[in-house]
């Protein structure tokens, strides 16, 4: 078992008495592809969330990659190289996909607000070193000749894939993906498979996804965690996961198990 | 006829004729506004047509640089239209990077304006003897310069202090709370003639050094132009604020394309989604607010300079609203629609309203008798209270909601800011 | 100096409280505006206006008509509260109803329309006022038996000041327990220690009436006018009348329901612009009979009369809770002590350095300081933030 | 038998998201049927455009026989369409009476209503418990019962419940299930979307399962609880 | 819509038409907002001046105009509106203005470009302590009216304990330091001075008083203030006799303040009309001609007016041109003019050589009220305070 690059140990969170996520422990190892699933309100995105920084949990704590991140803000939290996709995608629409990918260049531009003014040769270098990047994960993900459009005019299939190379910009070692394949075709899908792996395989960034499309996480991950009420119910293989009563029950309602096998 | 419009050459032919004739005709009518504007407008044409880039330049140079400053001369009222407009500009380019670039809604502008000119007003004269030792105030205008330097970061140290606070909360209650602040600056001022005397409270500070300017006068002397100090100092004055708009206009541009300038348009468009991009959200907000004072703060030390006198009168909240219009109206986050803000703005406010109220006062010197048989008017008896020179904020209120409700991406709109504005969900 | 502070608390609470009043009826309109649409309303404060100066027109043109001041006042009341209703909902229908219906996201847009729209009504206003009159100020006229003086009873003085020192000994107590807990780290109060605060400051508020007596007890020459006494009453039933009408007609309900959840709302059948519409039309005519009363009061308006008054009811709605009824009630009356307090003894306290000059930007202050630290106000509720 | 609700190819889009792809169904006066399909199918915005919460792009949906496509939601409303929404969406600063009488919103005659809420109080009786209280500090399975009741309120002609049973406890899952059968009983017609499926098809007479905003199947609600397809749709298998 | 264009059109041509050879005198002064009340009357004034002369200058092959500006008593607006009129050519003098704080910045612009201004109602020392060419004014300055109403304040009415109030604004704060400083060295104790930009709710000033007891209350400011404040005062069972500026001669004071006005006292460098014998028939037309009676500064404003219209006739009789305006400049300040508040003349500074001071007393709630004192006082002679 290799090495863990985020712990979460035993993290709550409540909205005003309901508890959105109760209790929840995951230890992901590096290089993975990991899939978190669950019926609706389970508390996926939530959980999400706490670990990216925008929620801070009520008790437990995070580790990423060896630090302890819990409380931190969440920007400090993606220059460590946690970097996001949304689950009702939040690109900045009114700039170019070019600018999109930029601006998660941010923490690792190294121009001072001086270079900016003066134009410094510093200035000229990193500008450029950032729009090389973005232009290549562009070609990544085979946006580059979108690269002058604006993000909200791109059809939304390209909008998904715009936010994956934009969270790719951050380089980072762990790449949590919401929802990536909702509202896309199966070819869509079937493309985005391919990429995700491809990410893993080509980058060495571990993957943690959550997703409805049940073919889509069979189909990838290698393990698999079960949320229900904001309690994780079962962590495995998507085999492990596939036949467990429980994950049927959960999703299809207590008694499935028996009625569809 | 359209296709005709589309032609370069055709273009480039009649912006070059209409610069020639309209410019002309100000040389020959300095006083005729109409004349002002219509130049003016061949500027903007030359500036927003597709015509070749040094046509742009060449058009742009002759009537900034030799056609107003000569019709300045018959006419010294232009180099006020123009020194104010240029400093309003400036302002409003500052308030660009806060309200276009960054989306924080700063209704306390004018504060780190009065914060520039009293930097200025008093070291620049005798007022600093007040709670100075050494009584060597006030410093000779030459520290005019410095101290504009002073200034910019005196109004940007007050940004972070403004804005450490303020810029933790939320759009609409920044909004309020900077207007609170900008007011607390003003009553500041108002108020610190005691117990230490620092800004000689509502008496304001007078008279203020200006910059010297006997190398300006024995230049143009040079080239057979002779001119008395008071003649110079707007000429001075005009030339002043065209270098530092294009300063201004060039920090602006070089902030846009930084990443410092994305990631304030990341923060606008979604601050969730920015800070997962790495971005750093107060660090980040407050720049865009110290940088937007600075502005501020260097156009306040040259209006001290400029008006030689300050009082706390001219640091309302009717100043930054006017400063806010002028980026509404040119378009949030571009930069040469904040100019072109600035320039309609301060023209309407300091010329055509007048204007037209002059002539309102013209009709009634001339007795005109309107006549339609059963509707008899005598324009003797026109009312005062309609001359429109009284109701700016009347004015300044309708362009806000007019432009809010039909064009709120502005009049010459920045490409990002069409997409965000006209979104419906 | 003590004895002059204490000697006049009674009657800066008073003052306070009734200005606090003012204040409150203003913020409800704030509040109202805020639930149903999360706008800050600037234009409310020149609806107030346009209550007041309608009320003013009203007192200066019936007052040769009608004897009864009363009945003149009434009609006042009636007259400013209707204009300022009607001024409310042209704005909404104009100015923010436009922009609803186009939908945008960017919130900077309502906020920058409603600056422009209050803007806009000053100077309408004046231009108005200036063809009709060629007059800038309107002035309430004034009526013996408003003007007349009644001396309250010493005893109700004394009273105020032995609460008020209870009140404070007690806050000052509870600081120092709260700082002695932290040093200790000791979760949690008792219900003992709680207890044993109070008698405490019961104590030391004992032992000062003992020590101060004859300040107390003596002459506080606490006195209220009847326009003063008007002012609350008329309030304090607008304030309870809206009390009713929210929590006990349909139109409440359908208002907090927009309020809560428009969407969901409008799944009820309600339909969310006519409620919206409705709420204009009361925290309008709200505003209105607060400037009536302002111009009673304070006998000058005129069109810049609003933003004062404006700026620190908004404060006050967010001192009670912004979005909440109830709280800007309480938020109202907080302030207006406050102010009070501040307005009269900051001149005391600092000797003279700084004084009343300063009690407009203590009210920025306690808005910053709220703001900041307790931004659901007094009354208000976290809400969570949505992602 | 009467059709209450028809769709006829009704696409929707949430700004660039198609999420509906021409859906066709009907429901019977006296019926319940149920929409079943994984998250994100398009089941939550099949009963939005039904009720008039966003508009379709193409396409017509008809009540009653007449159009109501393109009306505002308050009055879609009126014509006798009553939706639970998704995650329940009561009042949480409102009382339980309150909520109640703001679901007869567009009954004027009191009397009727005061009936109404007796109704619902027979049907909900821990409803009646706790009117006084805030609708906030009800639990899952009493703000579910209170969303019912507000829409029982309107005393609608269909009643568009969506997923009911979410982030409920199995016991009170059951408790659900069975006031739906018993609201059957009573006359009301019913379009039921769920994510619990078998629980769903137990109830229902009819039901349609959707697959990223298409049907992919139809048919007697016992007939789809057998199909292979059905879980297919769920788990991808 | 294009009905209207025509006629503004016919409307400018019929303007075009009769413009011969213009001389224009400008007023400034606040026309809209607070202060209008008074702003207006010098611009009345000065108008009903001008149009008196009109035919004599129609005779010299003139035609004089009255061109009227509003600064709002804001010092930007004035200074924006100086630098306007400064470019017209055709306007030769100013009248104006009545906020020192907005006559100072505005002034200047005008000595900038030699523009004579002659103000009507500016008190504050600095505006003729720069000894500019170009300003002169009629009346008094604080420096002697604010002492003039201590001495007054102690010695005649024996106030003991004083409280100074001011509005914060250059000219209320400057008269009310005067105040203050001379109360001083009589003896008087001051115990409070305040400023406040309030001016609706006096309560917190109104609670202080009442700790502090004082016999007396002096307020430095403009009438909307000071009434609403004494009425206040009243209502609250202050009975301190209450004294003001020259900024409280107004009969808006009086309709403000309403019953509570009777028995103040103020001091003015603009004495009632009764107070001019030869001011009754320009009461009388001015009554005729506007449909009300004109104040204190309306017959500033007329004087003002006509001390320029004096050097104006002088100069084209004699030369048979129109002025240069450093021409008129320097003729205005050796205009001698037997106006209607008596005798102008100016010292080297551009004060009136011998001001007059009035202390008025409303013994009932009437507006004008009674003279009980009238000081002749020459300006005092400071040394002047060049700029560079």
């Amino acid at each position: 078992m290799s090495e863990a690059i985020l712990e979460v140990n035993e993290v709550t969170k409540t909205f005003g008495g309901l508890v959105a996520v109760n209790a929840v422990t995951m230890h992901i190892e590096k290089r993975r592809i990991f899939a978190v699933i669950g019926p609706n309100g389970a508390g996926k995105t939530t959980f999400f969330n706490l670990v990216t920084g925008i929620y801070k949990p009520d008790r437990g704590s995070i580790v990423f990659d060896g630090v302890d991140i819990t409380g931190r803000d969440p920007a400090v939290i993606a220059g460590m190289g946690m970097a996001r996709t949304f689950q009702n995608i939040r690109l900045f629409g009114s700039m170019s996909a070019l600018e999109n990918v930029m601006v998660a260049r941010h923490v690792h531009t190294r121009t001072s607000y001086a270079d900016a003014l003066l134009h410094t040769p510093r200035y000229h270098r990193e500008e450029r070193k950032a729009r090389d990047r973005a232009m290549e994960l562009l070609a990544y993900m085979q946006l580059d000749h979108r690269a002058q459009e604006l993000a909200k005019n791109l059809p939304y299939g390209e909008q998904r894939r715009l936010e994956i190379a934009r969270a790719l910009a951050l380089e980072p070692k762990l790449l949590l993906l919401d929802e990536p394949a909702a509202g896309m075709n199966p070819q869509e899908t079937e493309d985005l498979q391919r990429r995700i792996v491809g990410i893993r395989d080509d980058l060495g960034i571990t993957i943690v996804l959550i997703e409805h499309d049940m073919k889509l996480v069979m189909s990838i991950s290698e393990r698999i965690a079960v949320l229900d009420y904001g309690k994780k119910i079962l962590e495995g293989t998507p085999e492990e996961v596939q036949n467990d009563p429980r994950v049927i029950e959960a999703y299809l309602g207590p008694g499935a198990a028996e009625g569809v096998q | 006829m359209k296709k005709l419009f589309q032609n370069s050459a055709f273009l480039s032919l009649l912006i070059a004729a209409s610069a020639v004739i309209f410019g002309y005709w100000l040389l020959e009518n300095p006083r005729s506004t109409l004349a002002f504007l219509l130049t003016l407008g061949a500027l903007l044409a030359a500036f927003m047509l597709d015509i070749p880039k040094w046509l742009k330049v060449l058009v742009g140079g002759a009537i900034l640089l030799l056609v107003i400053p000569w019709a300045g001369f018959k006419n010294s009222f232009l180099f006020e239209l123009g020194v104010q407009t240029g400093i309003y500009a400036a302002m409003a380019l500052g308030l660009n990077v806060v309200v276009g670039l960054a989306g924080l809604l700063d209704l306390g502008y004018a504060a780190f304006f009065a914060v520039g000119a009293y930097t200025w007003a008093i070291f620049g004269s005798k007022q600093a003897n007040q709670f100075m030792p050494w009584h060597i105030f006030p410093l000779p205008g030459a520290y005019f310069y410095l101290f504009m330097l002073v200034a910019v970061v005196m109004a940007a140290l007050t940004g972070v202090i403004i804005g450490s606070p303020a810029l933790r909360l939320r759009g609409d209650y920044l909004a309020i709370v900077t207007l609170g602040l900008g007011e607390m600056v003003r009553v500041l001022a108002n108020n610190l003639d005691h117990p230490i005397n620092i800004t000689n409270g509502p008496q304001g500070i007078t008279p203020i050094q200006r910059p010297p300017i006997d190398w300006f006068i024995a230049l143009f002397d040079k080239f057979g132009i002779h001119m008395s100090r008071a003649e110079a100092y707007p000429l001075f004055f005009y030339f002043l604020v065209l270098v530092i708009i294009g300063i201004v206009t060039l920090v602006n541009i070089r902030l846009d394309r930084s990443r410092f300038g994305r990631a304030w348009i990341a923060i606008r468009e979604d601050e969730v989604a920015a800070r997962a991009m790495g971005i750093p959200l107060l660090p980040t907000k407050l720049l865009a607010f110290a940088t937007g004072a600075s502005f501020s703060g260097a156009m306040g030390a040259l209006f001290a300079a400029k008006q030689l006198y300050v009082s706390p009168e001219s640091f309302t909240l009717i100043q930054s609203i006017m400063i806010l219009v002028m980026v509404i109206l040119g378009g949030m986050g571009s930069i040469p629609g904040a100019i072109l803000g600035a320039a309609t703005v301060t023209i309407l406010n300091v010329d055509l309203l007048k204007t037209a109220s002059d002539y309102l006062n013209d009709l009634r010197n001339a007795g005109f008798v309107l006549d339609l048989g059963i509707f008899k008017y005598n324009f003797a008896n026109l009312p005062n209270q309609l001359e429109p020179a009284k109701y700016e904020r009347m004015v300044f209120g309708l362009i806000m909601i007019l432009m809010m409700i039909y064009r709120p991406e502005g009049i010459i709109p920045e490409r990002r800011h069409v997409a965000e504005m006209k979104e419906k969900e | 100096m003590l004895e002059v502070l204490i000697q006049l608390l009674p009657s800066v609470l008073l003052e306070g409280l009734i200005l606090g009043f003012v204040y409150a009826m203003i913020a409800l309109g704030y509040t109202m505006v805020y639930g149903v649409l999360e706008l800050i309303n600037f234009a409310h404060s020149e609806i107030f206006m346009s209550g007041a100066v309608a009320g003013a027109e009203t007192f200066i043109l019936l007052k040769g008509a009608i004897a009864n001041p009363f009945i003149l006042l009434a009609l006042a009341i009636l007259i400013g509260g209707t204009v300022a209703a009607i001024v409310a909902i042209l704005v909404e229908r104009l100015a923010y109803r436009p922009l609803r219906k186009r939908g945008t996201t960017n919130r900077l847009v309502p906020l920058i329309t409603a600056i422009g729209a209050s803007f806009f009504l000053q100077d309408l206003v004046r231009l108005i006022e200036g063809l009709w009159h060629n007059a800038f100020y309107r002035r309430y006229p004034s009526f013996e038996v408003f003007e007349a003086t009644y001396t309250l009873p010493n005893l109700l003085g004394s009273l105020i000041i032995l609460l008020t020192l209870w009140l404070v000994f007690w806050v000052v107590a509870y600081f120092f327990y709260w700082i002695y807990r932290t040093v200790t780290r000791t979760q949690g109060i008792s219900r003992k220690a709680s207890r044993g605060l109070w008698i405490a400051a019961l104590v030391l508020t004992l032992l000062s009436a003992v020590i101060y007596r004859t300040t107390i007890f003596g002459d506080l020459g606490l006195t209220i006018q009847m326009k003063s006494i008007l002012v609350v009453v008329i309030s304090f039933a607008m304030l309870y009348g809206l009390n009713w009408l929210v929590h006990r007609t349909k139109l409440g309900i359908a208002i907090r329901a927009v309020a809560q959840d428009a969407q969901t709302a409008s799944l009820m059948g309600i339909d969310p612009d006519v409620i919206i519409t409705y709420t204009f039309l009361i925290g309008g005519f709200l505003g209105g009979v607060a400037g009536v009363l302002f111009g009673l009061l304070y006998t000058l308006v005129h069109p810049y009369v609003g933003f004062i008054p404006g700026i620190k009811a908004f404060t006050a709605a967010v001192l009670g809770g912004i979005g909440n009824i109830t709280g800007a009630a309480i938020g109202g009356l907080v302030l207006g002590m406050l102010e009070m307090l501040g307005g009269t003894y900051l001149t005391f306290l600092t000797n003279g350095a700084m004084g009343t000059e300063y009690k407009d930007i203590l009210a920025f202050a306690i808005l910053i300081f709220i703001l900041l630290f307790r931004p659901q106000g007094i009354m208000g509720e976290q809400v969570g933030e949505k992602v | 038998m009467k059709k209450v609700l028809e769709l006829k190819d009704v696409h929707t889009y949430y700004g660039h998201i198609h999420a509906l792809k021409g859906i066709n169904l009907e429901v019977a006066e006296g019926e319940i049927v149920t929409l079943i399909g994984a998250n994100g199918a398009g089941k939550t915005t099949t009963l939005r455009t039904i009720s008039g919460m966003i508009h379709p792009r193409k396409g017509e949906v008809l009540f009653e026989g007449a159009a109501v496509t393109h009306l505002p939601a308050h009055q879609i409303v009126k014509k006798g369409i009553g939706h639970v929404p998704e995650g329940r969406r009561i009042f949480p600063r409102l009382t339980v009476e309150e909520n109640l009488e703001i679901g007869a919103y567009l009954q004027n005659d009191r009397q009727e209503v005061e009936r109404r809420k007796a109704e619902v109080f027979e049907i909900f009786p821990r409803l009646a418990e706790r009117r006084r209280q805030l609708g906030g500090t009800l639990s899952g399975g009493e703000q579910q019962m209170l969303a019912i009741g507000r829409a029982l309120m309107q005393d609608p002609r269909i009643l568009l419940l969506d997923e009911p049973s979410m982030g409920l406890a199995p016991v009170l899952v059951d408790v659900i299930f069975e006031t739906i059968a018993e609201l059957n009983k009573r006359g009301k017609t019913i379009l039921l979307v769920e994510q619990n499926a078998l629980k769903a098809l137990e109830v229902a007479h009819r039901g349609y399962v959707l697959q990223t905003g298409e049907i992919t199947l139809s048919g007697p609600a016992k007939e789809l609880a057998q199909n292979e397809e059905v879980k297919k749709a769920y788990l991808g298998g | 819509m294009k009905k209207a264009l025509w006629l503004a059109v016919v409307a400018l041509g019929a303007l075009a038409f009769a413009q011969g050879k213009v001389i224009k005198i400008a007023t400034v002064s606040p026309l809209s907002g607070e202060q209008a009340a008074l702003g207006e009357m010098i611009k009345l004034g000065a108008q009903l001046a001008i149009e008196e002369a009109q035919p004599e200058f129609e005779k010299l092959g003139f035609k004089l105009e009255l061109a009227p500006q509003d600064d709002q008593a804001n010092p930007d607006v004035g200074v924006a509106v100086a630098r306007r009129l400064v470019t017209d050519p055709e306007i030769l003098a100013i009248v104006g203005h009545l906020n020192t704080g907005v006559a100072i910045p505005s002034s200047e612009v005008y000595k900038d470009y030699q523009l004579p201004m002659v103000s009507p109602a500016n008190t504050g020392p600095a505006v003729t302590d720069r000894c500019y060419l170009d300003i002169d004014r009629l009346v008094g300055r604080d420096d002697v009216q604010g002492p003039a109403g201590a001495t007054f304040a102690v010695k005649t009415l024996g106030a003991k304990r004083i409280f100074i109030i001011h509005d914060k604004t250059t000219y209320g704060q400057g008269i009310a330091e005067q105040f203050k400083k001379r109360a001083l060295e009589l003896g008087a104790q001051v115990v409070g001075f305040t400023g406040t930009e309030e001016k609706s709710n006096f309560q917190a000033l109104i609670l202080q008083m009442k700790a502090k007891r004082p016999d007396f209350v002096y307020f430095g400011g403009i009438y909307n203030q000071g009434a609403v404040l004494l009425k206040q005062m009243r209502e609250r069972g202050i009975k301190a006799t209450f004294m003001g500026p020259d900024g409280l001669d107004s009969s808006k004071f009086v309709e403000i303040a309403g019953q509570a006005a009777k028995g103040v006292y103020y001091t003015t460098v603009a004495g009632p009309i009764d107070q001019y014998p030869k001011a009754k028939a320009m009461a009388k037309k001015f009554e005729e001609k506007f449909g009300k009676a004109p104040e204190s500064f309306a017959i500033y404003g007329y004087d003002s007016a006509n001390v320029i219209i004096k050097a104006l006739k002088n100069f084209i009789s004699y030369a048979h041109r129109a002025p240069t305006r450093a021409e008129l400049s320097m003729l205005i300040r050796q205009t001698t003019l037997e106006g209607v508040t008596g005798h102008v003349e100016f010292d080297y500074k551009g004060d009136r050589k011998q001001a007059d001071y009035f202390v008025v007393h409303l013994e009932e709630a009437k507006y004008p009220g009674k003279v009980v004192k009238v000081i002749s006082f020459p300006a005092p002679a400071t040394k002047c305070k060049a700029i560079r």
